[in-house]
This record gives structure tokens, C-alpha cells and sequence, in this order.
């Protein structure tokens, strides 16, 4: 690459060492993009990929933005944006959606004043933040619990068999 | 030889610049051949107030835009033989459907409140209701030919209407674009 | 092995190169196959499915611009089917963006429009979705009108494979997919961009434009580009991604 | 330090450390703790053990193991005592342990805990004999669950530890490589592969070893092979569960693929969802790394090959191979065109090869057992086994192993243990987004690749869904298009947007604005993605939709035509869940509300506008609306039939009655001069009479008995159903001038040609009162009666030759009408029964209270002969005792007779077996029948018959049934009369408008359902007099107060 990169806005001595460190392990073994995308949002506290650290990804590897852009919206894993302090996670798949998950999903955005972005492009379009910042309810393909259904996780912590009322207090849990 | 009855022709004007209409107008000396064949029983080019029954062809020029449209797209439909939606805006909702992706609030807070020179305000009574987007006629009745073109030629409207009177399919490909 | 193979287009026996794909053999004996992704001399992607025809003996359609040409193979360009499947095709793509023909710089010179005409669309049989989508004005010569993109990547492809700037790419998935420049920049802002207006020029629709035209003035000079790509070495027959 | 294995010596080392763990001498306790058991606890079962172990100073062997498969019981617990077979406990939870410690130091199991025990196990690979004994518990094959079942793939999951490579070669781990490397001919696996005909478990079945021989003759400087652990498919999670049981397995088959093939480079793509998975995998690769079996010179015989591991980010398009080696190449995961081919041109332009996670654990056993082992299970095509993943609306959910080629109804209720609370099993969905739907008729349909694509569905990967009466196959379909057009790549068109219309049209019908021509515009635009689209996500997308248009296609209609969603999931298009499961329809959150707000008077309105007959129905109706309240997944469902008998019963016989009768009245629409007769004075017919008298038509209702009312009148007893609460709903209908005609036979004395004459339109509504014919030696013995007219008979106070002891034949209400009938007249009563108890069509209640008053139920028994006293009377009954065989279409079991007579000493035999519809008067009428030749046949949309202005409804066209479904049967026979009568909808016009509140109540009452108070059950058998009485005054308001008002929508 021989353009001039933007500059590389707050990007701090720490995080360019995660970067270096990461990229020259992981350098030319396939899937290398992916993992290192991981475990930068994986570093973050609010989970989610900064576009300081994206530039100098791009600029460290060589691999065009448009590229890096392409994948981090691709991947319904990774986030542009900051989420939550707590995750609320509804799972959609066939066993839960046969048994009632979408109402679970209704009942925690209507208990967090939430709303469907629509067409915002994203790849998961139904995950959404509270403006405080303190809880992102996100869905999930399938967490492979069917035999649980309907499962909702609620900080990593999962929750089977669970009916509106129960997700409801565990939300209010949250919010204290 | 007896003369066959003329067949009645209607015209619709939704939402639409009415350059269809003028496009109609400009089949010229067929205008007079026309006039042998068929009665103009509805539309802006005669002096109707209610749309009639048994009506034979029908164009109807304009995307559905408005409660009013819609109404008189289902008047159309209910009296009359065969439908056309003639051009683009009846066919695609074209030029009306640019303002499809914003709420019809916002819209006419924009023209009529900030885009308002005197006396801002949206109007409420004698303005026809909004709907939600501008649509192509056939979202809302059965049509039973497409001419596009913005306009249509007035080759392929002449076209259309002779074959129709003819007791034949138009057959468009040579006369119309679509888009 | 000799250079020359020979194959069935349509029940007529033809001649063909070998290495050519279905699409090039058709084209270079003046059958027409539509086909907006494909473009002469970048890489073919085989994304919007216009270009598929039958093939004897293969149970499903195979798109002409990646599937190589083979000796006594015997192919179908048009049928019902075909007609009507890629009718549909062109239905799905004026439904899902704006296009709005009658104030497009491209009216009358649009490859989109001039399939839609030969292939006898006269109404989009599907609910047009009215997307809400951007127009970045803020490049000094170009345009990009997001709602008329029907996503077939050629300006990816030549900005990358013929220019190197690696400007342009595509962001999101499904229905959200969406050409976007670098980091999601504005395109005047981008770092790459060397203005060299490959992007406009292959653009098979008004989506990437010149500024300073009116509607249909916008004639877009692909012959310039089709040969600049082959010239360079990239004229990747057959070839993949 | 662990020591390289490199020759048989150190292997011999390894397993025998290994077995040492496995069967340790002292008591072992393994916790099943894979996703599953660890989401029902298993992590603080496994703590609890833990500490109590070490606090105790027990000397207990304590680990952890994956899945045994049967999710629904875990979290399991497997429990081995020196000796001893190993036995597997279920739903242990934390508070179990203490008392559990006891009994293991004690030396005793507790079989009340155990789910089954195995005394010898056949990893394939090796044989395990753990111990004999502990007869009180089940063999694990004797499990339902189990019983069938072939664990192949599952070999040692939820048996050996996941983290301990040792216990992976104790059972024969590692064996095949070790053969395979000292033997060194790669191309004799590759033809015991291909004579093995295994196929790849990801769904498209392509031939392994076809596929191996490929990489193996592709010449390149490097080559790949991939493991597909990116498992997306909604509702199939058995990769995840192979991996987190046994890891070492599909590494074991990665590396002998790697020999084999010449591939150096191994990679393995699972998904980020699975971190458990990610990370015992990790660990399984460095401890093989330790032993030497995988990396640099693997078994010292000079081979290199080493796994890495890469987590996919959430992107179900990379199932398909070209997609998810672009992810590996660090780009999005879009596929492109084949060819070219990944053998030919894979990862970064190298050979490649690609196999799901489940086909690598097939490879060691094919490698140890051979080919012909390996078909002989499954089908000549298929052979082998495939994993399930068997979730929905079945009793027993989990992981199962089968043959393939094992028919479905297999494992819907063998395995399964069919339907939950009495459903009915109404489709299995195999395959995921990518495959379709199978309906019950098909359930013979053998399990494997060529016939499930045949129904236009696929294997896939294993994905089961069972669903039930309550799902609604049109928004199955546009769940699965919707998941699909999430995951679509964007990169070709019909995929990207024609998903996303066809999403479109699925949602207009599930909000019920689709038309006819959506149905046809689906159809094509699904034709077109499956043929068009680049690859098999696109091109599998429409399965989902075709197969349920092919299957279901009636539920699509009802969509459009009649906005109706039986199965009550489109909430658009129903009020409420009780309104849609209300055969009336009846607006009940606006009667709950309207009493809430203490207007009774308007609450009586509003419920007798949507329901004629409202005491009686609150007496009697089979209360669907139960079912489906939300209430009931707080605590119990509100009580909504006793609330609107409570309503009806607090305006019957007080003065208000006249005046609200006047109130009804008011509502009549203007005289039109249009004729309507109904025929029959039921329900059915009283509901259709009703309400064209509302609209204003013309009524004269004909029946052959001499009052009205029908089986209401003269079938059901009087202590179920009092005969003044009919004659007080009776004489509103007669107030808006319906005019009856009694003891007038339509056909005999009155033919249908004058009906037709004197009328502009007829409703036929006849009830079921013909007996249907029973094969049974001795039915002309004296003393021998059927249901109906007997019940008639004692409504009618007519004298009733009974005997002493009575046996009445069937399960159905009339069955137990007739038995509680004969209690009260004083007699002994058994009621014989073939099936069992859950299979009783009677409403429970009633059945309970029959065998509360006396009553005895045989069960599993049907009628043999009646046997003759020798002077024409009856002496005794004779049975034959049944067993349950196999699952009929109606989803019970069928009774299949055995040599076992049973005899029952009688002197009555009330035969309560099934009615049907005297259709003689059909004949010659003009008037099609159904085939079989039992109903007639009208269109379901209109209930118009084949003959003009003749319309149908009731138990004429649908065979016996009830009364709340005979009256909605009448209720939407006016409706469309009265639409074709006056070509307009009129229908609203009856309703006047309830203006009451419709905020959702933030606190609904905590109450507990309220029920009815009964005398007990000596009193009852007693008496004919109404033994069950009406909710109290606040109780019924306490019932209002638990509604959650589902008819408010959020959006409105």
C-alpha cells in the first residue's frame, strides 16, 4: 500500500501492542482475520471493534480496508458498535420459535423500551441497546439447547424452559 | 354494413404529471378515427362528475398516491371491461414513489410547514388523505395490460387502442420501453 | 489438443475456443445471453444469475459466465424457463432499490433497463420495497446513487483488478448488502481513490455516474475500460471470485 | 511427563491407564457435562460432589464426562461401584447429592434415581464389561429412548471423559491410526472407505471415499483437509455434543484422512457459539500432541500432521464449503461458482477437502471393523447410522442415533414418546432452513438421503422438529425464510431479494393480507430461487415453503381466505388465543372486562350476541379456550366457560332477563323478506336460526323431535344440563321470530324439493343420532341398548328397562353419560374401555367424576361377545384384554387383541360406541357426498353443498362432534348466507359498539384459577338435580382480574 493512512486517531501504545503482538502470530495461518478480529473485540470491555484499531489492522497487514469493512459487517459476531454491560440473548432457533421465543423477545424489548432498527444493514438486525447502555438484547441462530426450549441467556447464563414472567425478573435483575 | 356500437373509453388521472394524458392527445390524426370508434365517457378530457357504469377500456395514468386514487381505482375497476395502466408512474409508481421512503408526516411537515412561505400549517380538510407510500395500480386492482413509458409513446398508445378495438392482444414489444 | 472445440447452442452446432466460457462461446458467434455482473476482461463471479442456461445432461442451470464450454457440450440459451426465471430476476432487482428511470443520467443508455425491454418486462409482479438509501455526492467528478445498485460488483472488481485501489467493497449481508468505500468513508474522503472513474464507467446501470449530466445523458464508455482490463493481463477466462 | 506413544508397548501403557480411570476400583461418578447437562445444572452438581467428597473424605473417583444423549433428563449422572453395571441417574440436582453419598458408601443405588444401567458397552473400537446386578433397573436398550438405537458416532459419548486422552484409547482410541500407519497402504482405506459407501453426515451425502481419492490423486505442494463444525441449522446441535463428548474421535479421523490423502494441514472450523466445544478440542489436541499421535512424526512412524483451530463468527452460509473457505481466507463468507472444485482448487487455491464433524467418527470404526460390518446396519444406500437431534413437541427430546432408513413414526413415538399433553402430532421438519416439512400421513417415509429429497425435504444435518396441533405450518415456512434471509450472503439476486419477497408475501398471509395471487406469485418465486440461486443455501432456501404449499396447502388457504390461523400462532389474525380457539369465536377478554368493570348487563350482551346458548355452553362446552390461555404459563388458564355460564346464570330468572331481551331484540337488522329453513333444532341449527333472524331473514326451523334443542335436550343428562336453562335460551330465539316445526322428518315428511320451493336458502344441520353398526355377537340379547336412546329415554322420563349391573362400551362422552345416568338409576356400572386413559375422547372432568360416583373403568379391553342367560337376557360380557401396538394416524397406539378373555357378569350392555348421521334422506337430493360416504360434502369456505342455496353444517358435515363445535358450525353458516343472500357483508351490523377498557393491567390478580364447587360425589350419584354450581359472585370477578388482556397489542 503506498496511500497515506488516515490518521490513526486514539489509538493507544497498549492496544498497538496487542495489535503487533497479535498479528505476527497469527500472520499467514488461515483464518487469521477472523481470529484476530475475535480477540480484539473479545479485549474490549463494551465487546465490540474500534475503528482506530481497524485502520491500523489494515495498515499493520496490508489487507485493504474494504476487505477488514467487508468482514467485520459480514459476520453477525462482530460489532461496530458498543454494547451493553449486560446481554440479554433470545434464542430463535426451530424448537424455541416452535415454543414461543418471539413473545420472549416482544416482552424484554417492550420491558427495556426497545425498538427494531429497521434495514440498517447490519447482519443481525435484531439487536438492540438501551440508550443508558446497560443492557443489548440480541438473538441468536441457535444456541443448540432445543431440548431446553425456549432458551434466553442472560449474561452468558443460560436459562431453559424459560416463559415471559421469569426473563422479565431476570431483566429487572439487571437493571438494579 | 352495419355499424358496429362505439365502444366506450374511459381515462383516469391519479398521480401522475398528465403528460400520458398529452401523450393520448398526441396520436393526432388517429384521434379522428378514434372518434368514429369509441365515446371518451369519463376522464379529464371530458366533463363527467361520476365515473359510469359499463365502461369498455379504461386508462388509468398515475401511481395510487392518495385515499382518493385508491377510490378511483376501485371505481374503475368495478365498471369497467379491461384496465390499463398506462405509464410509468400507474405502472412502477416512478416519479411519485421518490418520496416513498419517508413518513407522509414528515413529508408534509416539510412541504407545508418548513417549506411554507405564508401561513404554515398542513392542511386538514379538502387535501385527500396520504397513503402510506405511492404504488404501481396493480398492488391495488387487477390490470389487465401494462404500457410503460414515461411517457408512453403515442405510437404505442395508438397501437394499443387500435388492436384492442381490433379484438386483439397488443403486442408491445416493438412499441414500448420499460422504464 | 487442438484449439477449437465445437458445441450446440440452441440446437445450432458452433465453434468455440477452448478455455471459453458457455457465455464468451455464445457471444463470440452473436448469441445472446443476458448478463449484468459479467463484464470482459475482470473476474467473473456468477452473482446475478441472468447469464444461466441449460445445459444437456445437467440437472440444474449453470450460469454461462463461469461455467467453461466444453467439446459436443449442448446448451439452451432460451426457453420458457429460462424467460421467465430471468424475468423474474429482473422484477427482483427493480423492486428492491429505487429506480427510477424517468430522472436517471442513465435513462435509455442502462444495461438493467435494456434487458428489462428485451426480455419483455412490462410490470414488476413483486412489492417494491422503497428502501431508504443513500447518494454520496461528496467526490469532486463522481457520483454514487446507492438506489440504483444492483450489486453486481464490477466496480469492486475493476478497482481491485485492473486500477488496484482496493476502494470499493461490499458491506453487510443479504438484503442489507450494499457497496461500500473503504471504511465506510465518504467517497471524497477516501484514501485510495485515484479518480480514475474505471468504477463509473463499467457500472452497467446510473448508480456510479459523472457529475454535471441530466437524465439519460449519461453514456458510459466500457469499450475504454474492457480494453485497458485486457491489455493488463487480467482477462481471466473461466476464471473464478 | 508423559511418555511419546511410539510403538505397542507404550500404547499398551496408555490404555491401561486409561482403563484404570475408567473403572477405578473404587466407586466412579462421572457428571454428564456437556451444553446441555451444564444448562440444567450440572456445574453445581458437579461442585456439590466436590466438596461433599473431600468433606467426607470419601475416596470416590469423581469426573466429568459429555452427553448420553437424552437432553430432556439430564443434568445425568453416571454412577459405577465396583462390580457393579454402571448405572445412569437423571435429573440430579445439587440438594441430591448428600443423600446420594450415602447410598454409594453405602453400597447401594437407588433405583428410583436411575434411568437405566449397562453392564457391558460396545465402543466398536472395544468392548467395556463394567458388572451384573442391580435388577430393579432397566438395561439402557430397554429404555424407550434407547430401544432402537445404534451408537456408532455416539460410540463414547457421556461414557468416557472428554479431557482425558488416556480414556479415549482404554476404549480402542487411537487403535485404527496405529494400524493404519504400521500397515501403510493409504489406498486400502480409501477402498474400505468407498466399500463402506459412506456418505458425508452434512446433508448432501457425497461419498467420502470418492472424495478422499480425489485429494489423494491431486498433485499440489500443500493440501487441506477441513472439519465443518460450523453447525448453524437451527434446531440440530449433535456436532456440538460429538465434539464436547469425544473430541478425540474426529481428530483421530482428521489425522488418518491426513496419511491417507497426503494432506499435511488440518483445520477445523467450528462456531464461536460453542466455546465449550472450542475448548475441549483445544485440550484434546495437546494432549494428542503430548502422546505424539498428532504434529511432528505422529507414532513415531515419521508422518506430520497437525490441526488448527478456527472459530467461525456467526455466518450459517458457511456450511457451504466454497463460503467457509473463503471465511478460512480471511474474507466474508460468500461462495463462489464450482467448478472449480475445492479438490481441485480449495484454501488459498490448494486441494481441499471438506466432511462434517459427523463423518470423521466414522472413520475408526470403518478402519477397525471393516466395510461389511459397516453395512450391515442401515440401508442398502445409506448405510451406517446418522445422529438426530429429536426436539419440539415430543415427550423424550435429545440426541439419537439410528440406522438410516428407520421410518419416521419411529422416532416421533417410539423414541419420542409421541405427542405432549395430548396432542396431536401434526408434521416432523427435518433438514432446517434447507430441508421441508413431512405431515403425519407420510410418517412410514424411511429416514435417509434419497427418500427425504423425494418429499422434497433433506437429511441435512440431522436437524428432527416435531410439531402439533398448535403450529402453524404457514409461519413454520416463514420462519424458516426468515432465518434464511438473515443468512443469506447478499451475493446473488434470487437468494437476496427474491428471499426477501418471498418473506414479504409470507408475512402478508400470516397477517392475513395475502390474496390467491400470492399464492401462485410464492410458487413460481420459490421455483425460481431453488433453480436459480448460486449455491445451496439459496437453492435449498424454498424448501421450507414448497413442501408446506405441497403438504399444507389448506393452511395457506384458511390464510387468505377465511384469516383464520387454526393453529392460533398468526396473532394478526385473531383476536386473542382464547377467541381463536373459541369454535364461536366469542369475544371473551371484552366479556371478562365488561364484568370486571361491574357491567354485568353489558357482559350478558356481549356474550349472548356472540354465543346463543351461553348457560348451556358454560355448562357443557369442551373449553379450548384452556388450552391456549397465556395465563397458563403463569399458573393455570382463567376460567372462562364458568364465567359467562356465571354471567348467563345471574341474568336467567331475574327481572333483567326481559329487559335484555329486549336489548337482543333492539339489535335485529330490518326485515329483508328473505326465507332461510334450517333443518335440525341442535346447536348447529338453533346458532344458524339465531342469527338470520338477526339479520333480519325470515326463520322456520324443522325438527322431528317435538321441542327443540336436540342433543342438548335429549342426549345429556339433567344434572349436566338442567332442561330450564335451554328453555330460557329457547325463548330469546323465539323472541326474534324464529318459528319452529316439530315432528316433521325432512326427507319423510317434508322433501327437499319443497324446502327449496318455499325458501331463498336451507341449512341442513342434522345430528348424529344413527347408531353406528358393531360387530359383536349377542347385540339382539334383551337387556343390550345404545347410548343415545337410552339417554333420550330418561330425559324423556320415559321408563328405562335397567338392570342391576351395567356395563356400558366406549370412551366418549356418551359413554360416560350413560355410566353416570345408570349410577343414578341405581345401578352397578363398568365402563369398558380398549385404549387407555389418556386416549378417552370424554372430557376428563366428567370421566373423573364418574369414577368418583361408583363407577369402575376397564381399561385396555375390548368387547368380545355378549353372552346369552339362556332365556334371551344377558348373563355376562366377555373382553378381550389388549396391549398397545403400534401408533395409528390418529397418534394413539392401537389396541391389538391377545389371547386374555376377561368376563364381567351383567345384565345391561349400554353400547356407547360412535354415531353417525342418518343420511338417508340424501338420496336422490342432489346433494354429493363425501368419500366414505358419511358426511356431506360442502365447499369450506362457504358450507354451500353441491346443490344451490343448500348450505351444511354441524356433525352432517364432520361427523360427531360437539356442541360448541356444531353451533360454530351454524354461526358461520349464517354468515355466509347471509353474504350470499345479500351480496354484502352485513355481519358487523349485529354488534353494537362495547366501549370498555383496553389498557393491559399492570398487576393482574395472583389469584389461583377458580373452579366450580361439586356435592360430593355420593350425594351426586344421588340425584338428576345440578350437582355442580356456579362460580360465587367474587370469584367470577377474581377470574376477570387474572385475564392478561392478549387482545391488546402493543403496537395499537
Amino acid at each position: 500500500m503506498t496511500f497515506a493512512p488516515p490518521s490513526p486517531a486514539q489509538l493507544r501504545r497498549e492496544d498497538q501492542d496487542f495489535l503487533d503482538q497479535i498479528i505476527s502470530d497469527q500472520d499467514g495461518r488461515p483464518g487469521m482475520l477472523l481470529t484476530v478480529l475475535e480477540r480484539i473485540q473479545e479485549r474490549q470491555p463494551e465487546k465490540y471493534l474500534p475503528a482506530p484499531m481497524l485502520e491500523y489492522l489494515a495498515r499493520r497487514t496490508g489487507i485493504p480496508e474494504s476487505r477488514i469493512y467487508n468482514v467485520v459487517t459480514f459476520y453477525a459476531l462482530f460489532n461496530l458498535k458498543p454494547q451493553g454491560r449486560h446481554t440479554v440473548c433470545i434464542c430463535r432457533g426451530t424448537a424455541c420459535h416452535t415454543r414461543g421465543s418471539m413473545r420472549l423477545l416482544e416482552s424484554v424489548r417492550l420491558q427495556l423500551g426497545l425498538r427494531e432498527d429497521e434495514d440498517e444493514g447490519s447482519a443481525d438486525k435484531l439487536t438492540a441497546t438501551t440508550p443508558d447502555g446497560a443492557v443489548t438484547v440480541r438473538t441468536v441462530a441457535c444456541f443448540g439447547q432445543c431440548a431446553l426450549a425456549p432458551v434466553a441467556e442472560v449474561d452468558h447464563q443460560v436459562l431453559g424452559h424459560v416463559n415471559e414472567r421469569a426473563l422479565q425478573r431476570e431483566v429487572e435483575q439487571l437493571r438494579r | 354494413m352495419t355499424k358496429a356500437p362505439k365502444a366506450r373509453l374511459a381515462t383516469a388521472w391519479l398521480d401522475g404529471c398528465s403528460g400520458c394524458h398529452m401523450s393520448l392527445l398526441d396520436v393526432d390524426e388517429l384521434l379522428l378515427t378514434l372518434a368514429d370508434r369509441v365515446t371518451i365517457v369519463f376522464g379529464p378530457l371530458v366533463d363527467a362528475q361520476h365515473f359510469p357504469e359499463s365502461v369498455d377500456v379504461a386508462l388509468i395514468e398515475g401511481a395510487v398516491s392518495s385515499q382518493d386514487d385508491l377510490r378511483l381505482a376501485q371505481t374503475v375497476r368495478e365498471n369497467s371491461k379491461f384496465v390499463i395502466a398506462l405509464g410509468d408512474c400507474a405502472v412502477t409508481s416512478n416519479v411519485p414513489s421518490m418520496r416513498n421512503s419517508i413518513a407522509p408526516t414528515r413529508l408534509l411537515e416539510r412541504v407545508y410547514i418548513a417549506g411554507a412561505d405564508t401561513q404554515p400549517g398542513v392542511p386538514l380538510e379538502n387535501v385527500p388523505k396520504l397513503l402510506r407510500a405511492a404504488i404501481p395500480l396493480h398492488e391495488v386492482i387487477k390490470v389487465d395490460l401494462h404500457v410503460p413509458g414515461c411517457p408512453p409513446s403515442a405510437a404505442a398508445i395508438a397501437h394499443v387502442l387500435t388492436e384492442l378495438l381490433d379484438g386483439r392482444k397488443p403486442d408491445l414489444s416493438a412499441v414500448a420501453k420499460f422504464g | 489438443m487442438p484449439n477449437r472445440i465445437s458445441i450446440r447452442i440452441d440446437g445450432e452446432l458452433v465453434q468455440a475456443e477452448r478455455g471459453q466460457t458457455i457465455f464468451e462461446a455464445a457471444q463470440a458467434n452473436n448469441r445472446f445471453i443476458p448478463g449484468l455482473c459479467q463484464f470482459k476482461g475482470l473476474s467473473t463471479v456468477g452473482a446475478c444469475r441472468l447469464c444461466v442456461v441449460e445445459v444437456q445432461g445437467v440437472n440444474r442451470l449453470l450460469p454461462s459466465c463461469t461455467t467453461p464450454a466444453q467439446d459436443g457440450m449442448a446448451v439452451i440459451t432460451r426457453s420458457a424457463k429460462l424467460n421467465d426465471y430471468r424475468r423474474q430476476a429482473l422484477e427482483l432487482l427493480f423492486a428492491e432499490k429505487n429506480h427510477v428511470c424517468a430522472v436517471c443520467v442513465s435513462n435509455n443508455h442502462c444495461e438493467l433497463q435494456a434487458y428489462a425491454q428485451r426480455l419483455g418486462v412490462t410490470n414488476v409482479r413483486y412489492a417494491y420495497r422503497y428502501p431508504r438509501l443513500k447518494v454520496d455526492m461528496s467526490h469532486p467528478r463522481f457520483v454514487i446513487d446507492h438506489n440504483r445498485c444492483v450489486l453486481c460488483t464490477r466496480c469492486v472488481r475493476v478497482c481491485n483488478e485492473v486500477e488496484g485501489a482496493y476502494v470499493w467493497g461490499v458491506a453487510g449481508r443479504g438484503i442489507g448488502s450494499r457497496i461500500a468505500c473503504e471504511m465506510d468513508r465518504d467517497w471524497g474522503k477516501a484514501s485510495a481513490c485515484t479518480n480514475c472513474g474505471k468504477c463509473v464507467q463499467v457500472c452497467p446501470t446510473g448508480a456510479l455516474a459523472e457529475k454535471g449530466f441530466a437524465a439519460e445523458e449519461m453514456v458510459k464508455r466500457q469499450d475504454l475500460v474492457e480494453r485497458l482490463a485486457t491489455i493488463r493481463g487480467t482477462m481471466n477466462p473461466g476464471g473464478s471470485r | 511427563m508423559t511418555q511419546r506413544i511410539n510403538d505397542l508397548s507404550s500404547f499398551n501403557a496408555a490404555r491401561a491407564a486409561g482403563l484404570r480411570k475408567l473403572i477405578p476400583g473404587v466407586p466412579r461418578i462421572a457428571i454428564g457435562m456437556g451444553t446441555c447437562g451444564m444448562g440444567n445444572g450440572a456445574e453445581a452438581v458437579y461442585h456439590a460432589f466436590a466438596d461433599s467428597i473431600h468433606n467426607l473424605g470419601l475416596g470416590f473417583h469423581l469426573t466429568r464426562t459429555g452427553c448420553f444423549g437424552f437432553c430432556a433428563e439430564e443434568p445425568l449422572v453416571n454412577v459405577l461401584l465396583p462390580g457393579q453395571p454402571l448405572v445412569v441417574l437423571r435429573r440430579i440436582q445439587a440438594s441430591d447429592v448428600p443423600a446420594l453419598l450415602d447410598h454409594l458408601a453405602a453400597g447401594r443405588i437407588p433405583a428410583e434415581l436411575a434411568l437405566c444401567k449397562i453392564e457391558d458397552w460396545d465402543h466398536i473400537t472395544a468392548t467395556i464389561k463394567y458388572g451384573v446386578g442391580q435388577p430393579d433397573i432397566p438395561h439402557w436398550h430397554e429404555v424407550p429412548f434407547f430401544k432402537g438405537q445404534k451408537k456408532i458416532v455416539l460410540r463414547n459419548c457421556g461414557l468416557i471423559s472428554p479431557l482425558e486422552i488416556e480414556e479415549y484409547i482404554a476404549v480402542g482410541g487411537y487403535q485404527a491410526l496405529y494400524e493404519v500407519l504400521i500397515d501403510a497402504k493409504p489406498e486400502a482405506v480409501i477402498e474400505q472407505l468407498k466399500a463402506a459407501k459412506l456418505r458425508g453426515r452434512g446433508g448432501a451425502g457425497y461419498q467420502t471415499g470418492l472424495k478422499w481419492e480425489m485429494l489423494r490423486k491431486a498433485k499440489a505442494e500443500r493440501k487441506f483437509l477441513i472439519s465443518n463444525a460450523d453447525e448453524g441449522d437451527p434446531g440440530a446441535y449433535m456436532n456440538r455434543n460429538e465434539i464436547e463428548g469425544d473430541p478425540h474421535s474426529m481428530i483421530e479421523g482428521m489425522i488418518i484422512a491426513g496419511y491417507v490423502t497426503g494432506a499435511t494441514e488440518g483445520l477445523l472450523y467450528v462456531r464461536a457459539e460453542y466455546p465449550l466445544a472450542v475448548h475441549r478440542l483445544q485440550q484434546a489436541m495437546d494432549q494428542a500432541r503430548e502422546y505424539g499421535l498428532l504434529g511432528r512424526d505422529i507414532l513415531g512412524r515419521g508422518f506430520n500432521f497437525d490441526i488448527a483451530l478456527v472459530e467461525g463468527a456467526g455466518a450459517f452460509v458457511c456450511g457451504e464449503e466454497t463460503a467457509l473457505i473463503r471465511s478460512l481466507e480471511g474474507r466474508a463468507g460468500r461462495p463462489t461458482p464450482r467448478p472449480p472444485y475445492p479438490a481441485e482448487k480449495g484454501l488459498f487455491g490448494y486441494p481441499t477437502n471438506i466432511n462434517n464433524v459427523e463423518t470423521w467418527y466414522n472413520v475408526a470404526p470403518i478402519v477397525v471393523k471393516g466395510a461389511a460390518w459397516f453395512t450391515e446396519t442401515g440401508s442398502p444406500k445409506s448405510p451406517g447410522t446418522k445422529v438426530f437431534s429429536l426436539v419440539g413437541k415430543v415427550q423424550n427430546t435429545g440426541l439419537v442415533e439410528m440406522p438410516l432408513g428407520t421410518p419416521l413414526k419411529t422416532f416421533v413415538y417410539d423414541i419420542g414418546g409421541g405427542a405432549t399433553h395430548g396432542k396431536a402430532v401434526k408434521a416432523v421438519q427435518t433438514g432446517g432452513p434447507s430441508g421441508g416439512t413431512i405431515p403425519q400421513e407420510m410418517f412410514d417415509t424411511p429416514v435417509d438421503y434419497e427418500t427425504l429429497a423425494q418429499l422434497g425435504s433433506i437429511m441435512g444435518s440431522g436437524g428432527m422438529v416435531v410439531m402439533d396441533e398448535d403450529n402453524c405450518m404457514v409461519d413454520v415456512a416463514r420462519y424458516f425464510v426468515e432465518f434464511t434471509h438473515s443468512e443469506s450472503c447478499g451475493k446473488c439476486t434470487p437468494c437476496r431479494a427474491g428471499l426477501d419477497q418471498a418473506l414479504r408475501i409470507l408475512n402478508r398471509f400470516t397477517h392475513g393480507e395475502a390474496t390467491d395471487s400470492d399464492l401462485d406469485t410464492l410458487d413460481e418465486l420459490s421455483r425460481m430461487i431453488r433453480d436459480m440461486s448460486l449455491c445451496g443455501l439459496g437453492q435449498s432456501a424454498p424448501n421450507p415453503v414448497l413442501t408446506s404449499m405441497r403438504h399444507f396447502r389448506r393452511e395457506f388457504e384458511d390464510h387468505v381466505r377465511a384469516h383464520r390461523c387454526r393453529a392460533g400462532v398468526c396473532e394478526e389474525l385473531a383476536l386473542s388465543p382464547c377467541e381463536n380457539s373459541c369454535p364461536l369465536h366469542m369475544n371473551i377478554p371484552r366479556f371478562l372486562q365488561l364484568l370486571k368493570e361491574d357491567r354485568l348487563e353489558d357482559a350478558f350482551l356481549s356474550v349472548v350476541l356472540d354465543n346463543p346458548l351461553p348457560a348451556s355452553t358454560g355448562r357443557v362446552c369442551q373449553h379450548p379456550c384452556d388450552n391456549r390461555c397465556r395465563r397458563s404459563a403463569i399458573d393455570d388458564a382463567v376460567n372462562m366457560r364458568e364465567v359467562h355460564r356465571y354471567i348467563a346464570d345471574s341474568i336467567y330468572g331475574t327481572p333483567r332477563y326481559e329487559a335484555l331481551i329486549g336489548r337482543v331484540v333492539e339489535r335485529r337488522l330490518p326485515p329483508t323478506g328473505r326465507k332461510v329453513a334450517v333443518v335440525g333444532a341442535g346447536p348447529a341449527g338453533l346458532s344458524c336460526a339465531y342469527y338470520c333472524a338477526l339479520l333480519g331473514h325470515e326463520v322456520t326451523v324443522y325438527d322431528s323431535n317435538a321441542e327443540a334443542g336436540g342433543m342438548l335436550r335429549y342426549a345429556l343428562p339433567d344434572y349436566r344440563l338442567p332442561v330450564e336453562i335451554i328453555q330460557h335460551e329457547l325463548e330469546l330465539i323465539r323472541r326474534l321470530g324464529v318459528q319452529f316445526v316439530f315432528n316433521t322428518m325432512v326427507g319423510r315428511d317434508l322433501t327437499l324439493n319443497e324446502l327449496d320451493a318455499a325458501h331463498d336458502v336451507v341449512f341442513l344441520s342434522i345430528g348424529t343420532w344413527k347408531e353406528s353398526w358393531v360387530y359383536l355377537a349377542g347385540t339382539e340379547l334383551r337387556g343390550v341398548l345404545h347410548a343415545l336412546p337410552f339417554l333420550e329415554s330418561v330425559n324423556k322420563d320415559e321408563t328405562t328397562p335397567l338392570g342391576r349391573n351395567v356395563v356400558v362400551i366406549g370412551g366418549g362422552n356418551a359413554a360416560i353419560d350413560s355410566a353416570r345416568t345408570a349410577l343414578r338409576l341405581g345401578a352397578n356400572v363398568t365402563i369398558v374401555y380398549r385404549r387407555e386413559r389418556k386416549d378417552m375422547p370424554a372430557i376428563r372432568e366428567e370421566t373423573e367424576a364418574a369414577e368418583a360416583e361408583g363407577a369402575k373403568i376397564v381399561f385396555l379391553a375390548a368387547p368380545h361377545r355378549i353372552v346369552d342367560d339362556g332365556s334371551g337376557g344377558i348373563q355376562a360380557i366377555e373382553c378381550v384384554k389388549t396391549t398397545l401396538g403400534e401408533f395409528d394416524r390418529s397418534g394413539r397406539r392401537r389396541p391389538v387383541p391377545t389371547d386374555e378373555i376377561l368376563r364381567v357378569a351383567c345384565d345391561t350392555v349400554i353400547l356407547a360406541v360412535g354415531e353417525t348421521v342418518d343420511l338417508d334422506f340424501v338420496k336422490a337430493s342432489g346433494l354429493r357426498l363425501k368419500e366414505g360416504g358419511t358426511m356431506l360434502e360442502v365447499d369450506r369456505h362457504t358450507l354451500l353443498t353441491s346443490r344451490p342455496n343448500f348450505y351444511a353444517g354441524g356433525d352432517l358435515i364432520t361427523g360427531a362432534s360437539n356442541v360448541s363445535n356444531a353451533m360454530g358450525w351454524g354461526k358461520k353458516a349464517a354468515r355466509t348466507i347471509d353474504q350470499a343472500l345479500m351480496d354484502d357483508y352485513r355481519w358487523p351490523l349485529i354488534w353494537p359498539e362495547f366501549h370498555y377498557g383496553m389498557t393491559v393491567p399492570a398487576h393482574p390478580s395472583n389469584a389461583g384459577r377458580h373452579h366450580t364447587r361439586e356435592l360430593d360425589p355420593a350425594e351426586r350419584a344421588a340425584t338428576f338435580a345440578e350437582t355442580t354450581f356456579p362460580l360465587a359472585p367474587v370469584e367470577a370477578m377474581e377470574e376477570t382480574c387474572r385475564c392478561l388482556r392478549c387482545d391488546i397489542r402493543a403496537d395499537h
